[in-house]
Parts: C-alpha cells; structure tokens; sequence
C-alpha cells in the first residue's frame, strides 16, 4: 500500500518526492513488447537501490498471440518496499499500459486514484476494437477513478532513436525501444539509478551497438520526461527508502532457478552426481533447461526422456546404479509417473520428483499457478505406498527446499515429493545468497555393510543399504513384486507381508524425528486463530497475519513446509489455537490432511483462480472467523 | 576386472529356483545366457539385468548377477537411467513381446533409436504368459486366446521390422532352442550399443508349438535361412533353396539350386550393414514359401547413447567452489 | 466353528451322523491336482443341499510351478452352514492335503481336534524333503493335536480305475482322476449328493467318455469307502442341515462374473453399448475374457488395448462418441490411467473404471488380495478433480454396484470408480438370482437440448448435455484445458476457473443426494460400538458383530458402499457410537478418510497380509477397544 | 447426409480466433483441409477432429466440425475407442511429432498395425513448439534447443520409417505449404484404413527453416521427389535426375538424364504396393545428394479395424431377455 510517511527530496523540477512505505507496479503490454525485460529491469534497479521487493510475471498461454489482442497481454508485477515485502502486492499503485489489451485486461486490479501510464500512440482504433473496447477508454470518462498520464510514448521514442547519430536500425527496431522510454519513466518516478540498466544494455546488445545506443536513448529520454515535464500536479515522484534487510551479498532468484541449483546442492551435499531425468511440461521445463546448461563441472547429467514415465523410470535407474535420480514435472506429467514412483517406494530407492504445479483439472491452466497436487502427492497411488512430501514457501525458499528432499531421499532411501508451483517457478525474489560452504554434507555411502542383505535395515532410520551394481561382492536382486524381509528375494508370504508393510509405513513416520518440529513464523504459540498455510501462499499468509495484527487482531502464521510426515508438535500446536484458517489455492486439500491427522476443527479458504491470494482476502476471512 | 578363476555357466546360475513352467522355452535361453557370460568371462558384479514384468521378465531372479525386475514395459527406461550414472555397466534387459511391443513400445522405440548400449533379448512366445494366455501384439492372425475366442485378425507387429523402422543398430533373430543361440548373444553383446534380439520363444502352456517349424529339427532346415554375411542366402535339408533379388518387381524370389536351378553365383549375398536388404528380410517369411531368416540381420556402426553421456566425476572440491559461484553469478549487491 | 447340535440319521455303517451348525473345509494340493475343480464341485453340491456358503480359491502366482513345490500348492476353501454364511471361514475343520508341501502350508490354519485327510502316496521321501519337512510328519507325531486320516489315495484310485471295463486310459489320466476319488469321500462326510458331479462330469467329458468313466469310478469309490469303512471312532460322518435362505432361484457367482454381467446390465439399462477397454492385469483380467465372451448379442464391445492408458483413453473416446466407455484393471493399471481419468473429469464424460484391487505397492502381490487403493481412488489425482467411488461387498453384490457405477457415470457425466478385489474377483457365493426385469432403467439421451451448450448443465444434476459426434447441429469442441462456462470454448479466465471448479465439486457432492442413506447392516442404529468396513470385508465384519452380539456386546455394523460422495447422514450416524472400529485390509485408508470428513476419534485396525481378515481378530480388536 | 447446398472450405473453419503464430505453417494445413473437407462434401456434424497437445493440437479448435482436444500423446488411443463405438465417424487425428513420436510413439505403432479407419495428420516441425522450443525425436542431428545447447546427438525417428516399420498401410509425405497437400490429404482420406500423412511444418519460432530445401520454391525441384504411383522416379528442375536400384549394392543411385545419361526407361518405377520400395523411400534422403520422397510412399488393402469390430445395436428387448438368460444360466437351484 502506498501510503506516504514524510516528503523526501525533489526532483529534476523541484518536485517533493513523496516519501512512500512501498508500491506496487505492473508493467504490462504485448507480448512483443518487452515486458519480461522491462520489468525484470526495473527489478533489478529497485534491488540496488536497497528496497526488499518480490515480482509476479504474468505470460500468455499462446506462444505468440497476434499483437493487440487480450489474449497476447503479458505483464510483470513488482511490489517494493521500505519494509519487508512478502507478496507481489494485491493492488496496483501504478499500472503501466503499453496498449489497449493491456489497459482493458490489467484495470481490475488497479487501485482507485492510482497511476496509470498509457502509451497513447497505441490506442488506435484498430487497437480499441481487438481489445473489444467500444469506444476509446481514454476519451469516455471510464478511467476517471484514477490518474491517467497519456503520453505518446511510441513517438518520443522514435524521436529519442533519431537523435542517436548515424545509428542504423530499422523502424521496428525502433519502435521495439519504447519499453525502455517507459522504463525510463519509471525509474525517475521511483528515483532509481539508471546506470545498472545502461550496463545491462551494453552487455545484451554488445554485438549490435547500434541497437544499444537506441535503447540507452529511449531509457535516457524517459528518465528525463520525467524530470523536466510538467505534469499535473497530482502526478509526482515518490522515494521509497531502503528497507532494513539483513547485511549481505543478495541477487534476485526465480524459484525454478533455486529448485535447479538446489538439487545440484542436494546432490553435491550427498555426494552423487545428479541425474536430471525430465520430459518438458509448464511450467516444469525451466529446471530442465537449467541443469542442461549447468552439466559435467557440477557433476549434472541430464536426460530428456521419451515421455514422463520414462523420465521417472529413468531417474529409478539411475539411482539404483548409484547416483541422485530426480525427475521433475508438473501434474499430468506426476500422475503418469504414479506406477513408477511406486516401484521407488517397494524397492527403497532415492528418488526426488519435483512437482512444479498448475492449474488442474488435467491440461487445465499450464500457465497459471495452483496448489491443487497436495492429494496426489500424498495419497496419490496405489497400495500402501507412504513417501515424504515437501513444499517450497518462496523462490529462494526453493534452493533449501530441494537440499532438503535430497537429503531425505538418500538418507532413507525413499522417493520425496517437492512441490513448487507456476507463481514460485517464475517469481524471482532478492536472495540473501548463502555462503555454501557452511551446508552440512550429507554423503551417501555405498559400501557393503556386514552381513549384507539387501533389505536388512538401519535401525536408525530403517532405510536398507545401497549397494550399487558395479560392487564386488555384493550381488543381488531386486524388484516390485514383494520382498522378503531381509533378503528381498520375491515372497508372497503373508506375514511377511505385513512386516514390510509396516517398515515402510514406520521408516517414513520415524522421519518426523528428523524433521524441525513446527514453528510458528508470525505471533504467539497459542491463541485465538492460527491462519495455517504451506507452499506458496507463504508472503500472502504472512502479510495477513502482520496486517491483523496491526488491526489489533491476535493472530500467528503457521507455514507447513514438511507435509509428510507431518511435524511431530503439529497436532499439538494447533489444539491451542482457538480458531484455524486454512487458505490455500486448491479446493481444501491442506484442510482434508490436517483434519484427517488431528481431527481438528478448522475452516477452509479454498481458491482456484490461478491467481495467487491478495492479502485482503485472507484478511477478510480471518476477521470473518474470528468475529463471526 | 580380472577374475582369478575362470567361471563357468553354472556360476551365473542364482540360489533362486526357477519358477518358469516344465518345458517352457525360458530355460534353454536361460542356459544360453549363462554359457555366454562364462564364455565372455563376465564379472557379475559388473554385469546388471533388467527386466520388466512377465514370465520371461522372472529372467533376473535366476542369474548370479546383479538384477532389477522393474514394472511392465519401462525395462529400457530403468536401464537407460542406469547407463547415463554408471555406463560401464554390462547391462542386458529381457522383455516379453507383451512387455517389448504392447505397454512397452514406446521404450523400445527410443533405446533403440538411442542406441543405449545393452543387450535388449526381446523373449517372443506371441502371448501373455504370466496373465494367462491372452493375444499379444505379436500373435499372428488366428490365435485363439481368451479375448480372441474366434482368432485375432489384428496385424502383428513383427519385432524385427518393427526394430528396423526405429533405427536400430543391431537386428538379430534366433530360436530358443538353437544350439548356436550363444554365439549370436555374443554378437549382440559384442556390439557396441543395443545389440536387438528377437528370441523365438515357445510357451507351452499357451501358446505351443507357434515355431515348430522353426525349431522342429526336421522341419527347421526348410523352414530357417541362417544368415552369414557374405555369404549367399541358401537353405534347405538338402541346401538346394536360394534367394534372389527381382528388379523388375523390387522383391525377392526363392529358386532351385543346382541342376536345372539357378547358381549360387547369382543368389543374394547378405549383407549385414544393407538397411534396404535388411528390411526385406525382417519381413521375408511373411511371403508364403519363404524361410524364416535367422542370424543377424542387420548392424551398422553409430555413436553409442554412452557415449555422448559419459561424464567423468568432478572433484568434490571443485563443484563446491562452482556452486558457490553459481550461486553468486549475476547482478549481486551488497546490503551492508 | 463345526459346533455340534444334534445327532442325525446314521450313515451307510450305521454310524451316527453329528449334526453341526457350520464347516469349513479346504482342499489343498499341487497346481496339477484339480483343487478348484473339486471345490467348485464340492460348493455346487452344498448349495445344492440347502446350505448357505461362501468360498474362497487361492491360487499359485506362478503359471505352473514345479510339482511338489509349497508355491505350487492351489487351494480351495469353503465354509458352509445352516445359517447364513458371510465368510469363507477363519479356521479349518477339515482339511485335504494331496501331498507334503499342501500339508505344510495349511497346516497353520487348521483347527486343533480338526480332521485332516492325506494322500499318504504322495508322501514319498522326495516330496516330503521337496516341501522342506525334514522327516515325515505323518510319523513324527507332529499331527497329534489334528484327527488324521491317512489314506492311499492314489492307489485307491488306480484300483477304481482298473475296475472300469475296456477304458483306455493313460496312467497320468487315471491318477488325476484322484481328485473325484477324495470329492467322493468328502461328499459322504457331509451327506452331500453325487447326482450334480455325476453330471458335470459327463458333461465335461462328453467327448472323452472313458475319462469320464474313470472319474466318475473315482467319485464312486471314494464315497462308499466313507460310507462302508470302518475309521477309528473319532472319525465319523456330519450332517449340516439346510439354512434358511429366502426362496427363489440360486446360483453361484464368482465376483468378476457378477461385476462383467453388472456392467452389461448397467449398459443395457441406460440403453447404451458397452465399451470395454482393458489391458490383461491380474487379477482383473477375468472381466475381459467374461465379456469377450458375451460380445455382439449382450451389446458389448470389448478391445484389448496397448496398454492401461491406451485403454482408458479408448473408453474416453467410446463415451465421447456416445456409448458407455469402461476400463477394468488393478492398482498399478490404474495408476497409469490416473491422467486420463482427469480428462474424463474435465470433459465431463461418463466412464466407469473397475479397479480389481490387490496387494501393493507397486507389483506387489498380484495373487492376493488387499484394499489399498482407497487413497488413490478418492484422491489419487492431479488438480482438482473430485469423482464417485463405490465398492462392492461380496460376489454377488458385484451385479449391483456395477449397475450403480454406469447410472451415477451417465446420470452426471463423470468418472466412477468401482472397486473390487483379489478376493471378490475369485471367490464366489450362491446368488439368489434377481429378476432383471424388474430393474428400472436409466436410459441416457443424447438430444440437444434446447440453447445447447456443451456446458450449460442440468440445474438438478448440475450435468452437461452429452451431444455426440454423428449429431446434426450439435457440432461443438471439448477437451482438457479449462472450458468457459457454457459454451466450452478454451478459457484462460481466473473467475471463469472458479466457476468451474466449483461446479465440478458441486456435480459430485451433489450426488449425495441420489445415493441411499447410509443403513446400520446389523445392530442399533447408535450405542456403544460401531464397526465400520467396505468392500469385501463385509463377511468377515458382519460375523464378527454378530459374535459380538451373541458374546452380549452392543455392536452395530455399519459398511459403506458409496465411498465418495459419503452418504449424507453418515456423519451424524457416527457421532451415535461411543466406539468406532475401522478394520480394512490396508494401513488405515479408510479412517484417514472418516477421520479428515467427520473429525470423529476411531480407532483404525489396518491388516495387510494378503488374506481375508477372520472374524476372530476383529471379535477381538472390538473386545479390546470396549473393554479396553 | 445430403446436405442441401455444397459447403465452402471456409464453412469448415469455427468462429474461433486463430491463435498460431503468425506464420506457423500450421495457418497452411489448417487451409488445405478445409478445402479437403469441402471438396469431400464432408458432412460437418459427422466430421470429428482429435488431437494430443502442442501447438498442432489445437488444430479441432478452428474446424467447425466436431473437436476433441485430448492430452498428450494419447489421440490415437481416444480415435479408436471413438471409431469402436461409432465407426461410422469420418473421424481425422492431427498430432505433433513430439505427441506422435515422443509420447504417443506407442499409441501410433498400434493404431497403424490395428489401421483404424482415421486420417492421421502427423506436424512434423522436428520440435516442441508449445513447450516452447525443446528437441523432439524427429530432430535432426545437431539441433541447438534449450536442452541440447550443443546440438542434439540422438538418432532422429523418421516419421514414414517408423510407420512403414509398425506396419501402416498408407503412408504419405507432404510439405505444409505444397501446392497440391489436398490432394494428399484426399487420397488418405479415401483409403480404407490409418491414412497416415507426415507433413513437413514450419516452426517459425523454433525451428524456422529446417524444410527450407523442400519448401522453397527454388531449392524444391532439386530437393523433392514427387512420387506418382507407375511413373518413372524423376526429379529436379530440369526434370534430368533419376533413381535407378543398383542391384550388386542392393542400393539406390541417382543418375542423370538425357544426353550422355541414363534413359528414361531404365529407371525405378514408382510402386505404391512395394513395401522394399517404400523403405528404401523412406530413407532415401539420408543418403547425401538424394531428394526427399513427397506423395504417397506405400499403401495396400487391409481389413480396417472397423470391419473387425463393428457391431450392430442388439435390439433392447432382446438384449434385455439374454441378461435374464444369462443369470440363470449354468447351474442353478431353487430354494423354496
Ligand atoms: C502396469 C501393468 N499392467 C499389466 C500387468 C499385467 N501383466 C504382467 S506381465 C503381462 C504380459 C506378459 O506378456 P509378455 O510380456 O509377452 O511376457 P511373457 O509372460 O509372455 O513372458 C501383463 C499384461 C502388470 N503387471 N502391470
Ligand atoms: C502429459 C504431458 N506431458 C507434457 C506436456 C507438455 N507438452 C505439451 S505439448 C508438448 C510437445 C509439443 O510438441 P509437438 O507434439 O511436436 O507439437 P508442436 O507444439 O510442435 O505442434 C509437450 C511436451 C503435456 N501437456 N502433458
Ligand atoms: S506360461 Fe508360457 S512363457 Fe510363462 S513360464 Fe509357462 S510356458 Fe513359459
Ligand atoms: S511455436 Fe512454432 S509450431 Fe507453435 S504456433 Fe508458433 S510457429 Fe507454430
Ligand atoms: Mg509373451
Ligand atoms: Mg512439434
């Protein structure tokens, strides 16, 4: 919310920048209009200028929608501030519109007296038609809630790109600039530096310096519009200060990139070389085009299989001939690898699939984000076939997250399920980058133990031993029919049976020993409601908790990260609770375990709209729960 | 490894009992397997069988070697995970023609394609053993099977062919009962990448008798070409029947040899690396009157799946520092 | 329990026949010995003979086995009474062994005191070592706590054979014959009648008439050697009178008969052909060869796909082009159909998918029987995507639910699963035979509504309209990514997705109320315990309640059959018991799904060895839990 | 269905936006089936379009006949339980190559073999368009994507080898933007049976340019083999190139023709029934210098899967009768 504190210093003009606690801005236009970079830019700037920030990119399905419709609106949501930012912001303070599409499918989430910027070149009546507006919404009276700045943008541009001397580009090119002029803007509103985005451009066009000059001077041209314009007078430029982030080396992280890097930790940690076994799915494919750059100098093997039950059979294998097999997906993709992830569990072997989930039903909405896997990972297969299930609460959350799953897997020889979703894939956060070699390895022994048996079992953690093909004298067979205890050889004898059953069931339950025990990440032990949340809904949660708290509510945050097996106090905890809310982006799944572990009485909060929650609305349900 | 005895084909023999009914074909292509191990001097320990899920997939039980009996039809994904961690692994997968060309096509296709170097034994009885004796996508025309009461009329996939169009490298056809059935596991093993053999394998339970004239010593000679490249394509008890080539229809001809007949001179000379003759080949004794070829039909040489994977091991050390240089590449700043 | 009431008429020795309540007998022997003949023909006698009965075949995994072997060992066994029978029987009164490894896998089931009849010829030093005894235990005094009856059975028989005049008959064919010789005895020692064997022999063997011949010899002689042989007094004749079972016409039904026929009924009554996809998995593989069978005549068309996903599609596709689409298998098949089963949930077409459950995971034990795949049918999915499960109780019940199945499919355009298992598959009961034409039927249309959309829906049933291709003015597109309300088309929409999902959710919570309410099987409809059961626990916890009750502890039997949408009272029907039982043959899927519906305390009685619980070990969970 | 006046393609195309991008060569088929349909007379209502997912599965979307959009790699498994249950449908699959070669390998092997009456429109872009640019298995040898940055190393699966190999009985090649791709789509169309079409398609996005030799108009003549069945083999702008068989290689060569050069007669004549023919065809262009075979590779007659399991509707109350029968059926006793 953009609420202002205290005037800070002026402008170019000798305007007071407004001194505001944060904002939230989305830049949003065709999808060839540069939007990803703009924003990620602009990302990038806000970091450096020691803001806490978090972003929420927003594609179109279609690889590339013709130009000017809805349907071809891409965008990229940032909300910065002064304190720390936990979501991508519910509301728009400024809304930067590169088109009518953008204008007419972006509105709704704008706040009332906000800022919205449009490119006015580009409302052409063609344009208004595709964007199925009837007459022009700048001309009607239709944007009157808010504050509009109508600038020709395409045309300053062009007239920036002239200027550049003996440049050589074509018009597209050109035009193609204009995102950089709005950037320009942008950076002046909220007084950042230019100077990371001028070295940017140099380094991307550092073999088209022509097409480098044009885009410094669109950035440049913006920047001082700005500066030098006379505007109205409700239209001003803001100062959001530093927040106070804790002292450190940062970068921004998207989520599919920490989940990538985190399973190369993982691996490293476990001292296996990791074995990457996909099939490309949205939004899972990122990790896959990850790892394949990444290969040999960090020990990643990467394999593009034919379908994803191959992928998962082939992680299978590669963890019985000795190193980390992981596969990753996203929900159809998981289901059809179900029968494989079951021979894992019967033959004890490490296996990480992770789960980057999407909008369901089947195909359903690949490019927006959900939470609605939480069944299937659990209890999504058949037989008695216990496994762990993990979840990633944020982008960076996610390097951790995956270092985690490896190092269950192999300690217990036991597939774990991670799940991320589409908003934690392509969000990007500031990272606090931590020093890697203070990670505890966690090596995996492949030795033969005496008086090997192949499911003679720790009994520590009661996972078997992992002898390898390739070990002298270590000889034997495995399989999925079941195995005798002890020796594995096929058996179907009934007792024995029941005593597999039950180790298996028992060494994933003993894993809550190993486990933190539940912590509360906002507000008392105990109390009147406890607003419980796992995954990625972890900053909107946490934002609600805070802000119920300032309206005087008592109230604690509980963010699940182990979801099975479920931390060992968890129960406990929330018996002290007087009331439970449980948001979440599917139907009520979370809700569905907690209550089937604790028999607890709790209210659910579902929504599937693929979009992620605003805090208000957890908000309004907690009031609503607690004040009936 | 250098093992100080030499072991024989008993030592590849597993404490398992073998579980395949009486008779059944399984267990001579069991014996040839393990004659072959002993005779490629195989280090068990090094050696790893894949299997799916059927009567021939029991395979691995019952060898003294490492096995993995995985799920029905994924065999060759499972081994091809393996040989990209571990590729000096001597890996074989056996597969039943269910396994191999119903639920598992789609593996098979893509190991081959990949050329993943392992020996693929496909085990073709033409039925489903281990379920009962239904139809599988190789029982030809007219078996009669529980869900083909009146006789299938689905055309069969025929392995070899079916090997061929997925680019194989290796296309090799045999009956189980054959005395030399070794040696062409050890041109399959020999070859480098997936060394494709089709097993003529009989059921006795449901499906018997499908290659008596394969493997019937009477009627095997008129009924089999053994094929050698560069030599002629001749057969017969009395070796009196040639193949020739007809330009003018583009097919293949059987004739007479000797008297009266044509020479040998001017018969097809087989040629193992000849994808066009191959082709013919895999689909020759679909034509009424020809043999059924066996031997190695086809083989050429490609870069193997290992190959283009193998990766040395970075030093723990190394990758400690690379990570952490990952992790701070790109736009970094300081908070202080 | 073989209790004795009375004494009944003296048999051909003038001994006195002890009239009991109940048997249970087992005929165990080598796969090549004809034990499911001879049980089959033993139950078709008893129930001819006027007793209630349920059996239970077990089978060897292998194909065939080696003779000789414990894994070859094939069994058969029935329990019988003159009351209502609802299990195969927990402990064994009698007990046929054909050879050593027969004796040494039953022996742990027999009944102390219990008779114990043995081919003493097949105690060869060979066999009996082969069945790993190290000394004869017909010798060693091993069997002292059983009645034995150690007979020459093969030789008995060879001399029956050579009785018979000019039958050229092998060796081989006259020793086989000894399963006829040990039936005969059995038959004499419950006063069964040879009339029904006789017959089904010669009609078996019509076209080999001197086998027939023999086997009947066989037959013969060994049930007057029962009846004219002096035994050692302990040994004597039974008498089991008639149950009183409602009138009408009976047969038996195995549970893959009853769930084939059901299904074509199922069809039949919603006036649709049957399309029936399968890929062969034990132990559902029955249903395909059952229907094969039927074909044309009954409507059915059946199709031995590729594989199980293939299958499931090729269902999809069927009901897409308008008939009822099914697919049968077994947990890991339909673990690959997972994905597929979506589509059918997000295009809304019926599909019914027969799930033959057994022991898991993974492989598992194909041969056995298991309940395990509760978790994966309820919430075994990605996404969202909430379907029907009902399960059936016994074989007979099989017909019923399987007509359940195909009406909630078509009446609301969804996926049901139906789950069966190992054991109802196999096992079989007598069947009072229902009149079909009594059954009302449910025919599905296929008209265009009036405003037709593909998704308007019926505001009742909340179904869409199932127009289908061939259907002039219909034409219209569906498929898996997520339809716009209405029209169908491809929506991408945030509110449009919620809208949907929330149909989707409320189409089969709605179905709640079209199922009947949940009934109290036996006992008061609240009180002190609850013992709570599906699928084909249903014998063995309706006796053990009933012994409860005999035992004067207040206990109701509540089995559900409608596993997803509960019934709607089944709630408040639970929170009427002070205790609530849950045994299921599995760690607890059930009372994880109770517990997460009803948050009601329960206490889970998980048993997964393979085999049907006994009525015993839930006697004794329900004593410890009320008596604690 | 008579319909009363003749449908134009463009009635064929539904009110849906279209939403390629622009310039995928996908705008070109999606035109030249509606054009089929139109010269067909295809009856809208009893036209149904499957698809997998990828960009050319969005094709039933924008035909304004029946449409049903499946997941991946699984629309010839829905086609055929669709044609099971009403095998009157004129029913048509389109499929990317990595839904029919990657995924769907398994499913298209069987509903070749089993020749569902169905015209199967194989995109071949040799990519993964809508997962935005991965290899597919059709790729070529050194394909740079976002999984292979130094260019892909597996062998490509060639669409009409892999058909030939699980015994398609028709098997076509075209270009998307080929002037005559209708009539290739018509003769599927008309065969009784899988009418199985790979089509050469752009990916402007991903893989622009991999079919430049074949699609462009100059490089065309010298790259293409126009196939028509009893005509001579004969390509090139000048019409001067020829394949003859070479039968001491059992290998095809390209001769030229005219002055100096071989004569027309001597060269191989197109034979749509010749299956070594059509393998031979099938890879043809993977010998350096030879052209890409366009048209009709093979085709023979084969009982459709249709013939095989269509079934009449039993009367209702007939089949209501044969239930009662069945129940009681076997043995039964009263209790009374
Ligand atoms: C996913 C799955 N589907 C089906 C089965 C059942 N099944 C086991 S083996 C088999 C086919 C066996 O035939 P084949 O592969 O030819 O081997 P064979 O028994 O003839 O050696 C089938 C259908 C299974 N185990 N798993
Ligand atoms: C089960 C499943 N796995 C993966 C995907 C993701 N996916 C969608 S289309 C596609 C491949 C597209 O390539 P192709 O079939 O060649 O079609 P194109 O887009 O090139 O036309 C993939 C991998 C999916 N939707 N479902
Ligand atoms: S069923 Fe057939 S294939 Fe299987 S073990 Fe018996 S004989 Fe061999
Ligand atoms: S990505 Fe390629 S195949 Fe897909 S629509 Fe665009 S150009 Fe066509
Ligand atoms: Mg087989
Ligand atoms: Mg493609």
């Amino acid at each position: 919310m953009m609420d202002a504190l205290v005037p800070g210093k002026p402008d170019g003009m000798g305007r007071e920048r407004e001194t505001i606690e944060s904002a939230v801005v989305r830049f949003a236009g065709d999808s060839g209009d540069g939007m990803q970079i703009t924003g990620g830019q602009f990302t990038l700037a806000t970091a450096l200028s020691g803001n806490d920030l978090a972003t929420f990119p927003d594609f179109p399905a279609e690889i590339r929608a013709p130009i000017g419709t809805t349907f071809g609106v891409s965008s990229f949501q940032i909300n910065f501030g002064a304190r720390v930012v936990r979501t991508a912001g519910d509301q728009l303070d400024v809304l930067v519109a590169m088109n009518p599409a953008a204008l007419i499918v972006n509105l709704a989430d704008v706040k009332p007296g906000a800022l919205i910027i449009v490119d006015e070149n580009a409302f052409t009546v063609r344009d208004i038609a595709k964007a199925g507006y009837a007459e022009n919404p700048l001309d009607n009276g239709s944007l009157d809630a808010y504050r509009v700045l109508r600038l020709p943008i395409t045309d300053y541009t062009m007239t920036a790109v002239k200027s550049v001397e003996g440049a050589e580009v074509s018009n597209k090119e050109s035009v193609r600039a204009k995102n950089m002029w709005a950037l320009g803007l942008i950076l002046w509103l909220f007084e950042r530096e230019k100077a990371a985005v001028v070295d940017w451009i140099a380094t991307k066009f550092a073999k088209l310096p022509d097409i480098a000059r044009i885009n410094t001077a669109a950035l440049d041209a913006g920047y001082i519009y700005g500066d030098v314009t006379e505007m109205a007078p409700e239209i001003h430029p803001y100062r959001v200060p530093p927040a106070a982030i804790p002292p450190g080396i940062y970068r921004n992280i998207s989520g599919s990139e920490a989940v990538s890097w985190g399973l190369v930790a993982g691996a490293h940690l476990a001292r296996l070389k990791l074995a990457f076994c996909s099939y490309p799915i949205t939004p899972a494919t990122n990790m896959l085009h990850l790892l394949t750059k990444l290969g040999k100098e960090f020990n990643v093997t990467t394999f593009q299989a034919e379908d994803e039950i191959a992928a998962a059979c082939a992680a299978i294998g590669a963890s019985y001939a000795g190193e980390l097999g992981v596969t990753g997906s996203s929900g159809p993709g998981v289901a059809l690898k179900t029968e494989a992830i079951g021979l894992a569990a019967a033959t004890e072997l490490p296996l990480v699939i992770v789960n980057a989930q999407r909008g369901g039903p089947s195909t359903g909405l690949p490019t927006k984000t959900e939470q609605s896997d939480l069944y299937q990972s659990v209890w999504g297969r058949n037989g008695d076939t216990p496994l762990v299930v993990v979840a990633s609460r944020s982008p960076g959350d996610c390097f951790d997250t995956a270092i985690e799953a490896c190092r269950l897997a192999v300690k217990y020889m036991t597939p774990v399920i991670l799940l991320t979703d589409g908003y934690l894939s392509n969000a990007s956060e500031p990272w606090h980058i931590p020093d890697f070699s203070t990670y505890e390895p966690f090596p995996a022994s492949h030795a033969i133990p005496a008086d090997f048996k192949p499911y003679n079992r720790d009994p520590e953690t009661l996972a078997r031993p992992w002898v390898v093909p390739g070990t002298p004298g270590g000889v034997h067979r495995i399989g999925g029919i079941e195995r005798k205890d002890g020796s594995g050889e096929i058996s179907y004898d009934a007792d024995n049976h029941q005593i597999m059953t039950d180790h298996r069931k028992n060494k994933i339950d003993g894993i809550a020993r190993d486990i933190p025990d539940q912590e509360v990440a906002l507000g008392p032990v105990s109390g009147r409601l406890a607003v419980v949340g796992w995954g990625s809904t972890y900053g909107p949660v946490n934002r609600a908790v805070d802000a119920l708290i300032e309206q005087g509510i008592e109230a604690s945050h509980i963010h699940i990260r182990h979801l099975w097996p479920l931390p060992r106090n968890l129960g406990q905890l929330l018996a002290g609770f007087d009331n439970i809310l449980v948001p979440e982006m599917n139907t009520g799944q979370l809700a569905t375990l907690l209550r089937s572990e604790y028999q607890c009485e709790l209210k659910s909060q579902p929504k599937v709209s693929g979009r992620p929650f605003r805090v208000s609305e957890i908000v309004d349900a907690a009031r609503e729960l607690v004040e009936g | 490894m250098n093992l100080q005895t030499k072991l024989g084909a008993k030592d590849y023999a597993s404490d398992q009992e073998v579980r395949w009914c009486p008779g059944c074909g399984d267990y001579a292509i069991l014996r040839a397997v393990q004659k072959t191990l002993a005779d490629n001097g195989a280090d068990p320990a090094n050696t790893v069988f894949f299997s799916g899920i059927g009567c021939a997939s029991r395979f691995p039980y019952y060898m003294e070697t490492y096995g993995f009996h995985t799920i029905h039809g994924r065999g060759a994904a499972f081994a091809t995970g393996a040989k990209l961690a571990n590729p000096d692994l001597d890996a074989w997968l056996v597969a039943g023609d269910g396994d191999s060309l119903a639920i598992g096509g789609n593996h098979l296709l893509h190991v081959l394609r990949r050329n993943v170097d392992i020996v693929y034994l496909l085990f073709n009885n033409e039925i489903y053993g281990l379920t009962k004796g239904q139809t599988s996508p190789a029982s030809r025309l007219g078996t009669r099977s529980p869900t083909t009461p009146a006789g299938s009329r689905d055309e069969p996939v025929r392995a070899a062919r079916f090997a061929l169009g997925a680019s194989a490298t290796f296309v090799a056809r045999a009956v189980d009962v054959q005395k030399d059935l070794s040696d062409i596991l050890k041109r399959a093993h020999a070859h480098k990448g997936t060394g494709f053999v089709e097993i003529l394998q009989n059921c006795i339970v449901f499906n018997d008798g499908v290659y008596d004239k394969l493997s019937n010593k009477k009627l095997a000679p008129d009924n089999t070409l053994k094929l050698v490249h560069g030599e002629p394509m001749i057969w017969g008890a009395e070796r009196d029947k040639g193949l020739v080539f007809d330009i003018a229809t583009m097919s293949p001809k059987a004739v007479s040899l000797g008297e009266g007949g044509v020479d040998a001179s001017q018969l097809l000379v087989h040629d193992e690396h000849n994808l066009t003759l191959a082709n013919m080949l895999a689909t020759l004794d679909s034509i009424p009157g020809m043999p059924s070829p066996l031997g190695v039909l086809y083989s050429r040489e490609a870069e193997t799946f290992e190959a283009r994977t193998r990766m040395d091991r970075a030093e723990t050390a190394s990758v400690e520092q690379k990570i952490g240089q990952l992790l701070n590449s790109g736009h970094t700043w300081a908070v202080a």
